[in-house]
């Protein structure tokens, strides 16, 4: 009863027999309709990037999942894949990409880089610690260095996943 | 800002961010240009968004460690890398390594060079803003090639297949029937890349003289690879100073004539025909015999220091290490062969429009995995 | 006076010619994405109903539910008006579409001017959301577009002119009847005031080869990188509907309207109609996209000069 | 040429370079760099592919490493330099070879060795308002997290 609530008169239509009926089927084809269509950002960081563009191509072809558009304006994306390592000097970058984008918004962290710095953890002083280090809630993680895609592709069908069954209200 | 006057009309240049994230920046570049409606007055283009630091790891890890971390440098091309990288520590070795290994690492290496001129020749057609199509079709191919490598070391991106004394695995029979089927497939795909893009007339209109590179220019800029032949520069490693077993094969080095974007675009296609050619010949001609010396994971040299290029599919990847009495090299300073070929790019689009920096950049084929290193 | 029924009417015709509209522009968002899929040896949307065919449903409740972000230095109205602006003239053009014998809203006797005159009203949208969303490339999106516009509006008038001149008629009922039993394509003249025709629309309706309004590669999205959510449904909207409208109004001027044996009218049309959609797709699929000086240039010394030439011999062959 | 040839010429012409012991590397004193840069990058040398600059912090001096290159002619040559930690300015090579530029940048963003005359010395691969020179031995981060050695 996420989005249903905030349309005036919910509470009206729940009392009508039936009501309570036709707001969660209503509920549930917006959420279907959400989780059908997440278009993803353009923002290749490193290496996974390349896996990422490797899933949008013939032989994985992630547009039969509906999220094939990938818009490079941040405006009209719907899910952040952080696609590779994650730098000190792009950090305020990262972060300002992730507020422009308009809610509801997801995040997928691809590779191990962006979910933890992955092998460039130790010894390095340029590189952030994960996604998460910079504030950002990550609803998929996808291991891998880089993941292969398969494995972005299960990540998308489980942020879907997550979308259907999504009660926070927040989102 | 200067602002010219007139009587009551003034114009003003304007400055504009394109990247960090920018669909054709290719990754993490970021260029501040200057501009005067859509000429470009200036460009400074700002790097160092992927800095991973690899030249402080690899005081921190011992020779053998750091293989894998040369695949993530210039990830379209890791073999290439992981072949430098080993070739420079063999070097400091002073280890020979097997006939075979040497066929095999030609092998993988020109394998892995089409499938990085695949993902240029792709993304500088999809910077040209023929939309996706043409960098599908390549990615099509580089699929292929992939296919192959997976099956060789199990990853797909990051392969980490080259060892120090020689190569990780031997080739299964069915591999070498794979390239060779992979050979059949590929020369009629080249030759469909030029109906679709090289002599299209838009495609023409787009890259010729656009972004020139003088032969001089490009010496004492220190550019190297497909960009320097582009210019007219008769120069490849592979030729020039044979390392491997590139001197007993038969191949043609493709030289640009105006060293224009058109051209770098061109030399890298003809490149991936003549790397056809190379494969086919090793493939014929491959020793049996092991693929690696027995040498153990830990390497001792005596304190010395080693430089020692290669020829990468963007240019010469230099190593330059020096060892102490310990297991852990004392310094590794990577030459990347797109840091030298971003650094002209200012030079290069002063008074182009807007569309032109794209396709010069595009045309360059910079990766911002070994520029930043 | 206006009676009840003429009302009731005007309502009906508005809700079927939006309906239509809406389902077309949803229709042709699916149909680009599996034609370029196939181009591209994929498949293109397939989990959403039969080989995706909800897709653009799933996609349009997705951008309904996204948030509307005005930007902060945005100068609010121009920029809540753009995508009217862009949507309504689309709209509009419906007006005079003869989809079949009976079957247009309303003939009028200067059709094709009005449509003429409809087809420039977009690019002040694309240059107000150019100018609106306060961002440097949309603005520098905006001024190529509004130069790309009204340059490809000269041929594309004067390839228009011919074939009205042909029919001695602005109507676009009387320019397809007088088609009957031969299409305007036939002619040679017709076929390069086509072929002027289908070049200059395309610029018109921003696609590759000239979509350099919004050329991804270069501008991140053009005039509306800053839309965000329906505003920027609307403008997707608006850009196939002209894309609907371009094809239908080049199936009717050259291609004999809704006239063809055995089969409806309505059918006739729209089987022209998206024929044209599907070339024009094809071509966008294909080609790299022109520079804004190459294309200006193209305008100005080609296909201008050409239609000049074209509308001083069909001239000539009129009154020989 | 060998490269005991080329290092013989150039030090033919400047006494006070000097071969490094059991390579063919000169040592050119760091006052001397410009007039023996402007000297093998004409003919007869004409090394004119100024390829490589490393930087290697050797504890009591730093170390700035040419590497050089002739298209034309086939044959390369490594010039050192050695600094002391207390004295880490340099002329900059950068307007004879271009490429030096950003070479000469990176070197200084990762050991502070200031190239006197660089036409834009500004950090290159760090943020421009980094604190220390990451690849000195002494340096020290919050960031940098040391991995266990063998």
């Amino acid at each position: 009863m996420v989005v249903i609530e905030k349309i005036p008169g919910a509470e009206l239509i729940r009392k009508v027999p039936g009501g309570g009926f036709f707001l969660t089927t209503s509920e549930s084809f917006l959420k279907w309709g959400k989780a059908s269509s997440l278009w993803p950002m353009t923002f290749g960081l490193a290496c996974c990037a390349i896996e990422m563009i490797a899933t949008g191509a013939p032989r994985f072809d992630i547009d039969r999942f509906g999220a094939g558009v990938f818009r490079a304006s941040p405006r009209q994306c719907d899910v952040m894949v952080v696609a590779g390592t994650i730098c000190v000097k792009m950090n305020d970058c990262i972060r300002r990409l992730y507020a422009q984008m308009p809610e509801p918004k997801y995040v997928i962290a691809l590779g191990n880089c962006a979910i933890s710095g992955g092998i460039f953890y130790y010894d390095t002083y340029s590189v952030t610690k994960g996604t998460e280090s910079l504030g950002i809630k990550v609803d998929v993680f996808i291991p891998g260095c880089p993941p292969r895609p398969e494995n972005l592709l299960f990540g998308l069908m489980k942020l879907q996943e997550k979308i259907r069954r999504e009660k926070d209200a927040a989102r | 800002m200067d602002a010219t006057q007139t009587k009551d009309i003034y114009t003003e240049e304007f400055l504009i961010n394109m990247g960090p994230q920018h669909p054709s920046t290719h990754g993490v570049l970021s260029l501040e240009l200057t501009l005067d409606g859509e000429t470009i007055v200036e460009c400074t283009p700002h790097i160092g968004y992927l800095h991973r630091s690899m030249e402080k790891i690899a005081e921190n890890r011992t020779y053998t460690q750091f293989i894998p971390f040369t695949d993530r440098l210039d990830y379209v091309a890791s073999m290439n890398n992981n072949l430098g990288y080993v070739m420079v520590v063999e070097k400091l070795l002073k280890l020979e390594i097997s006939e075979r290994a040497k066929y095999i690492r030609v092998i993988i290496a020109e394998l892995n060079r089409i499938a990085s001129h695949l993902i240029a020749i792709g993304t500088f057609a999809q910077d040209l803003g023929a939309f996706a199509t043409p960098l599908f079709y390549c990615f099509r191919e580089r699929e292929k090639i992939v296919e192959i490598f997976d099956q060789l070391c199990g990853n797909r991106l990051t392969y980490n297949y080259m060892r120090i004394g020689g190569v990780l695995t031997d080739f299964s029979r069915d591999i070498e029937e794979k390239i060779k089927k992979f050979i059949k497939y590929m020369r009629p795909k080249v030759d469909d890349y030029d109906w679709l893009l090289t002599y299209n007339a838009i495609f023409l209109a787009r890259s010729k003289h656009i972004g020139v590179l003088s032969k001089e220019m490009a010496v004492n800029y220190s550019i190297t690879g497909p960009n320097l032949r582009a210019s007219g520069v008769k120069w490849d490693l592979r030729k020039d100073e044979p390392y491997l077993a590139y001197d007993k094969f038969e191949f043609d080095v493709p030289v640009g004539k105006n060293g224009d974007a058109w051209d770098r675009y061109k030399v890298r296609i003809e490149e991936i025909r003549q790397s056809l050619r190379i494969i086919e010949q090793a493939i014929e001609a491959l020793p049996q015999g092991d693929v690696a010396v027995k040498v153990g994971r830990i390497h001792k040299p005596s304190p010395s220091e080693t430089y020692f290029r290669t020829e990468n599919p963007r240019g010469e990847l230099g190593f330059y290490i020096v060892s102490d009495d310990s297991v852990y090299p004392y310094r590794l300073k990577i030459r990347s062969p797109s840091f030298s070929n971003l650094a002209v790019l200012p030079e290069l689009v002063r008074g182009l429009k807007v569309a032109d920096i794209v396709c010069v950049l595009g045309s360059f084929d910079i990766l911002m995995g070994e520029i930043d290193r | 006076m206006l009676s009840i029924l003429d009302i009731i009417w005007v309502l009906v015709i508005g809700i079927i010619v939006l309906g239509f509209i809406a389902v077309s522009a949803m229709f042709l968002i699916w149909w680009e994405r599996k034609v370029s899929a196939h181009i591209q040896s994929r498949y293109g949307p397939m989990r959403v109903g039969w080989h995706g065919v909800l897709q653009s449903v799933a996609d349009a409740v997705k951008l309904l539910l996204k948030e509307n972000i005005v930007p902060a230095g945005a100068d609010k109205l121009v920029w809540w008006l753009a995508p009217f602006i862009v949507v309504v003239p689309s709209v509009m053009a419906f007006v005079v579409i003869p989809f079949g014998k009976n079957l247009i809203v309303k003939d009028l006797n200067v059709g094709a001017l009005y449509l003429m005159a409809l087809s420039s009203v977009c690019v002040i949208g694309i240059f107000m959301a150019g100018w609106g969303s306060n961002n440097k490339y949309s603005l520098i999106g905006g001024m190529r577009s509004a130069a790309q516009i009204i340059s490809y509006e000269i041929p594309l008038i004067l390839s228009m002119i011919i074939v009205s001149m042909q029919a001695s008629s602005l109507s676009m009922q009387k320019i397809v009847a007088a088609q009957a039993g031969y299409w305007n394509i036939l002619h040679p003249n017709m076929a390069l005031a086509f072929i002027v025709y289908i070049i200059s629309a395309t610029a018109e309706v921003n696609r590759v080869p000239f979509d350099i309004p919004e050329a991804e590669s270069e501008l991140v999205a053009g005039f509306h990188t800053e839309y965000s959510g329906m505003k920027f449904a609307m403008f997707f909207i608006g850009e196939y509907t002209n894309l609907f409208i371009i094809s239908a109004i080049a199936a009717t001027l050259f291609f004999g309207g809704w006239q063809g044996p055995v089969l409806p009218g309505a059918v006739w049309f729209l089987i022209k109609t998206y024929g044209i959609v599907f070339v024009l797709m094809w071509v966008r699929w294909t080609f790299p996209r022109l520079r804004v000086d190459q294309l200006m240039g193209f305008a100005w010394k080609v296909l201008t000069p050409v239609s000049f030439f074209n509308l001083a011999v069909t001239g000539w062959l009129l009154l020989k | 040429m060998r490269p005991d040839e080329i290092s013989a010429a150039i030090r033919a012409k400047f006494p006070q370079v000097k071969e490094e012991a059991g390579t063919n590397y000169i040592i050119v004193p760091k006052e001397s760099i410009l007039e023996v840069s402007e000297y093998i990058k004409n003919p007869p040398l004409s090394f004119d592919n100024l390829h490589c600059i490393t930087g290697i912090d050797r504890k009591e001096k730093i170390e700035v490493i040419y590497t050089l290159y002739s298209i034309g002619e086939h044959y390369g040559v490594t010039i050192k330099i050695n600094l002391t930690s207390e004295d880490l300015n340099i002329a900059s090579v950068s307007a004879i070879w271009k490429s030096a530029n950003w070479l000469e940048r990176e070197v200084y963003d990762l050991f502070g060795v200031i190239f006197s005359g660089h036409p834009d010395l500004r950090r290159i691969l760090n943020p421009y308002d980094w604190q220390g020179y990451p690849l000195r031995k002494d340096y020290s981060n919050p960031q940098l997290i040391a991995k266990p050695r063998l």
